[in-house]
């Protein structure tokens, strides 16, 4: 019963995830939805560690490494994020100019 | 409640100081008494004191001071009393603010700086995301930096002649990015103080105050030494250098061993330039008065 | 009880992962965010892992600071004072996070996985260490390269002063002019490096 | 118990804040805004801005709950005590910064971020004298490093772990040398717009969180209530008590630098020097 | 269990004391102006804020994840002894090699 409730509740994790990540236009909004589908695959892992596979420590080890993929998500997409507006800065600029009309 | 109003009146005043020409040692000296406060901010105080006569330039940036002070507050005007007396004053304004009441109302009329009504489908303040005037005021936009070229939004705005970080009367249209400062210009120049505000002391516990030591600040202006761990190390080196005066560490150290400075004129909007604001704050605060002001005077800074 | 609290925190984890995308301020959405993963560490807490759920907030707390400072710098409008809808393919980005969800839920609902908890009196902080520094030693160390990877990448990446400056530079600013004078201190030298400076895009 | 325990928490909380208050001369002050009126700034981010002081509060008592206040007692007596510990750290930057962000007014803004540039380098020493105070305990709850420190006491055994702990208190606790929040160049930066009720509150959570971050330094550094004669309780309270008065007094004394300058200082100087503690208590404890 | 109702009583707790003693902010317009020693500003203070030091935060991100290792460890110190100080003492020395080579670049002060 609290596995099925856990589970849905990173299925919907996941759910709105993957809503957030194709939906929104700007890159950084797009980390947040990456972020969420992994915060509900931290849950379901969790949720199995816990009660489903009787503790054993490499569940454990498996929920650190989705956090470290989203550290290293998070490291790296801002970086290619600053590196790109820096090359490309004429062109956001322009476009902002174009929005501002 | 007659009595919680005799406990706060117990607490320290705390006082806005909107030091006009001529008064900056006297104010300075009045503020490191026990039983007044400095503030800071005017959100933080409930006494405006107003020191000296106050050019009509800067009377709107009075006003606004004045009314950025929560109510209820008081404003207690200083001529030419004698300190102990003014200090009377203040207390008597502080066990009146603490009595409760309305106080004193805005100088200034009650209108938004832009008229603002949120249009278009999502009630935004005008066209486009960037566009408009959303809550009365235009937001930022982006433009060069000079620093690592990343080309994010830059704020604009005139800080003075009342701001406790700057000598009063200075007024700057800083432009900065984050906190570095891309653009300054000096719009008015300081107050003429006399000389008693180079006084080493004075100088030395403005330095202070802004390396966090509001304690021994106080006790510098009270002609005492001042108690402090890595007050000259913490100010960085090379900082604001200048011909003839060392840089803004080997000034303070000059100021805390007694011996004034007199520092030739330099050109300030070229030494805050590319700053950050605590790195251009140290190096105002580790320039006598005088010599600011002498750097405004000349025509090139204006 | 448990199930009663795990619920609720469940629902809390994905009204407020919802919210994320509801909202204009992007501080606002980063921190809702944020509780998001701290409604997900507390249903790790009461599921007896203690370790995993409260590091999950202490980690996040920090991810979700850094996330905030880069939200607001890189995002139009970033206190949404100008409220405006930024989407795109908006009925498909439904449909496809309706699809995973209905799909995914599916999937629970038929599957019986196996019941087996964790028990009561285990120690699963000692065994996640033994673990670590026992058959998943390399994992570990493994870890430790992908995460130097990441480090020197963002900071090639997202750093520009660095290639031209040794780090004994100190916090001296770069010049105002091109190769000019660094700003605001020390007149003497320091510009030299900085001769690329303004020539972006 | 548990509801005894409670109370001895919060009364410690009570207590603890009025005392830091009285250290800091500031009690009459903070009681004096209360009553004054409340400024509201343009276009504020009103709920950021009420709960900003509500969540520092709430970490000074989370903190505060993983204390043991006895041998072998503690109101939250979990297995990963200082990990607890830590996310209250973590948040507090999260805090700081929405104190500084939901005014929407310059100097406050400036105040947020440096407080992030200089609060995420600093949970680094932090967390490395925790653990290393973890080491000799091999536990992470607070209560077997109280245990551990039976014989001797971790500010010995681990010489270096209390200064660097005494620099995050700082930092914790928006003070002195680590101000770089409120600090004055910057008009009272986070707080520079925070008028009235809402400002006192502020500067009671910040006392609040000092009374904590006192009782943790004692409970990891100083055997908590480890002590002759007197109960367990006093001589938390006591240890407590003097560390806080330590914090302020160094608070006071010592200067701050440009926040520049004193991230440069966090990764360069103090965290190999976090280093060399973990080391030398790794192989102390071995 | 306790742990978690205890915190979330902290929370409840002190909102409840904010909203008690928080009275409703509000100001006129002239109050209201964000201050700056009396001047005025152009714009809005919320912006793309520049924050200088980004690219030490994102390294940041990346090195405090070591402490997710270190927690663990930490407990089992004492029982696996000197292999324990080998395998984390690599870890560390691989991350400072990171730590070096952000410092070499200058990352560590304004950019």
């Amino acid at each position: 019963m609290t596995l099925t409730i856990v589970l849905l509740g990173a299925t919907a994790l996941v759910g709105i995830g993957l809503y957030g990540a194709l939906s929104q236009q700007s890159f950084v909004m797009l980390m947040m939805g990456l972020e969420l589908m992994l915060n509900g695959a931290l849950l379901a892992i969790i949720g199995f560690w816990s009660l489903s596979l009787g503790g054993m420590p490499e569940g454990q080890l498996m929920a650190i490494i989705v956090m470290a993929v989203m550290a290293v998500e998070l490291a790296i997409g801002f970086a290619l994020i600053v590196a790109v507006y820096r090359k490309r800065q004429a062109d956001v600029t322009e476009s902002i100019d174009t929005l501002r009309q | 409640m007659m009595s919680l109003s005799r406990l706060m009146s117990r607490a320290p005043a705390p006082v806005f100081p909107a030091i006009g020409p001529g008064r900056q040692a006297d104010v300075e000296r009045l503020l490191s008494r026990s039983g007044l406060r400095a503030a800071a901010t005017p959100r933080d105080a409930a006494i405006l004191l107003v020191a000296g006569d106050i050019p009509g330039t800067a009377a709107a940036p009075l006003a606004r001071v004045h009314d950025q002070i929560p109510r209820p507050r008081v404003t207690v005007s200083w001529g030419h009393d004698e300190p102990d007396a003014i200090a009377a004053r203040i207390a008597e304004a502080w066990r009146e603010v603490c009595a409760g009441g309305e106080g004193e109302g805005d100088r200034l009329p009650d209108e938004p700086p832009n008229k603002w009504k949120g249009v278009g489908p999502n009630g935004q303040g005008g066209k486009g995301m960037m566009g408009g005037v959303p809550y009365g005021r235009p937001m930022a936009m982006t433009g060069p930096d000079i620093r690592d070229g990343l080309q994010l939004d830059r704020y604009t705005a005139r800080f003075g002649p009342f701001a406790p970080m700057l000598p009063p009367g200075l007024v700057l249209e800083v432009t900065l990015q984050g906190d570095v400062i891309c653009d300054v210009t000096v719009e008015t120049q300081p107050f003429a103080q006399p000389a008693d505000a180079d006084a080493p002391d004075l100088c030395a516990a403005r330095m202070l105050r802004l390396l966090g030591l509001a304690g021994p600040a106080d006790r510098a202006t009270a002609g005492k030494k001042p108690r402090g761990v890595w007050m000259r190390g913490a100010v960085p080196g090379g900082l604001g250098s200048v011909d003839g005066a060392g840089d803004a560490r080997d000034r303070l150290s000059r100021w805390l061993s007694g011996t004034p400075v007199t520092a030739s004129v330099p050109d300030i909007p070229a030494l805050l330039k590319g700053a950050e604001w605590s790195e251009a704050m140290l190096i105002l605060a580790s320039l006598p008065p005088s010599a600011i002001l002498r750097a405004c005077q000349t025509p090139e800074a204006a | 009880m448990t199930d009663l609290l795990v619920a609720l925190l469940a629902v809390c984890a994905v009204w407020t992962g919802w919210r994320v995308f509801r909202v204009d301020s992007m501080v606002r959405a980063t921190f809702s965010l944020m509780l998001s993963f701290v409604a997900v560490g507390a249903i790790g807490v009461l599921l007896s892992a203690p370790y995993i759920g409260v590091a999950t907030v202490f980690m996040m707390a920090v991810e979700m600071m850094v996330m905030a400072i880069f939200m607001v710098m890189f995002m139009m409008n970033p206190a949404g004072l100008n409220p405006m809808s930024m989407v795109h393919q908006h009925r498909v980005s439904i449909g496809a996070g309706v699809l995973a969800f209905f799909g995914l839920a599916a999937a629970i609902l038929v599957s019986r996985p196996p019941s087996n908890p964790v028990a009561p009196d285990a120690d699963v902080v000692t065994e996640l260490g033994l673990e670590l520094l026992g058959p998943s030693m390399l994992i570990f160390e493994t870890a430790g390269v992908t995460l130097l990877a990441t480090m020197v990448g963002a900071v090639i990446l997202s750093s520009r002063q660095g290639r031209f400056g040794s780090a004994d530079e100190g916090s001296r600013p770069p010049g105002l002019t091109e190769g000019g004078d660094p700003a605001g201190q020390r007149p003497d030298g320091g510009g030299g490096g900085h001769h690329h400076h303004g020539g972006h895009g | 118990m548990i509801v005894l325990l409670a109370l001895v928490v919060l009364g410690t909380l009570l207590v603890g804040t009025l005392f830091a208050a009285m250290l800091d001369r500031s009690h009459l002050s903070i009681v004096a805004f209360f009553a004054r009126q409340r400024v509201e700034t343009e276009a504020p981010d009103r709920l950021n801005r009420d709960l900003a002081p509500a969540w520092y509060l709430t970490l000074a008592g989370a903190g505060l709950s993983v204390v043991p206040f006895a041998p072998g007692l503690a109101l939250i007596d979990s297995p990963v005590g200082i990990v607890i510990w830590g996310s209250c750290e973590a948040l507090v930057i999260v805090t700081v910064f929405l104190h500084g962000w939901s005014p929407n007014a310059p100097f406050p803004l400036i105040g947020a971020y440096r407080y992030a540039a200089i609060g995420l380098p600093v949970m680094l020493p932090s967390m490395f004298v925790l653990i290393a105070a973890a080491l000799p305990a091999e536990s992470l709850s607070l209560i077997a490093i109280v245990e551990s420190q039976r014989e001797i006491w971790n500010v010995i055994r681990q010489p270096l772990g209390l200064p660097l702990f005494l620099i995050v208190a700082l930092a914790m606790t928006l003070r002195g040398p680590m101000d770089y929040a409120d600090a004055a160049d910057i008009a009272t930066g986070t707080s520079a717009e925070a008028s009235g009720a809402g400002r006192a509150l502020w500067q009671t959570a910040r006392l609040a969180m000092l009374v904590s971050v006192s009782a943790i330094a004692a409970t990891v550094f100083l055997g908590g209530p480890l002590g002759p004669l007197l109960p367990g309780p006093v001589w938390l309270w006591l240890k407590t008590a003097a560390l806080m008065a330590l914090i302020v007094l160094l608070g006071n004394r010592i200067a701050r630098t440009t926040p520049s300058r004193m991230m440069w200082i966090l990764w360069v100087v103090l965290l190999p020097l976090s280093f060399l503690h973990l080391l030398i208590s790794g192989l102390v404890a071995l | 269990m306790l742990t978690f109702g205890i915190i979330l009583g902290w929370a409840v707790l002190s909102v409840l004391f904010a909203l008690a003693v928080l009275p409703k902010a509000h100001a006129t317009a002239p109050q209201a102006m964000p201050f700056l020693g009396g001047g005025t500003p152009d714009t809005h203070a919320w912006q793309r804020f520049h924050f200088r030091p980004y690219t030490m935060s994102l390294l940041f991100v990346a090195f405090e994840m070591e402490m997710m290792f270190m927690y663990p460890w930490a407990v089992v110190f004492v029982e696996e002894g000197i292999k324990a100080l080998a395998e984390m003492g690599m870890f560390l020395t691989i991350l400072s090699v990171g730590i070096l080579y952000g410092w070499r670049e200058g990352i560590f002060r304004w950019e």
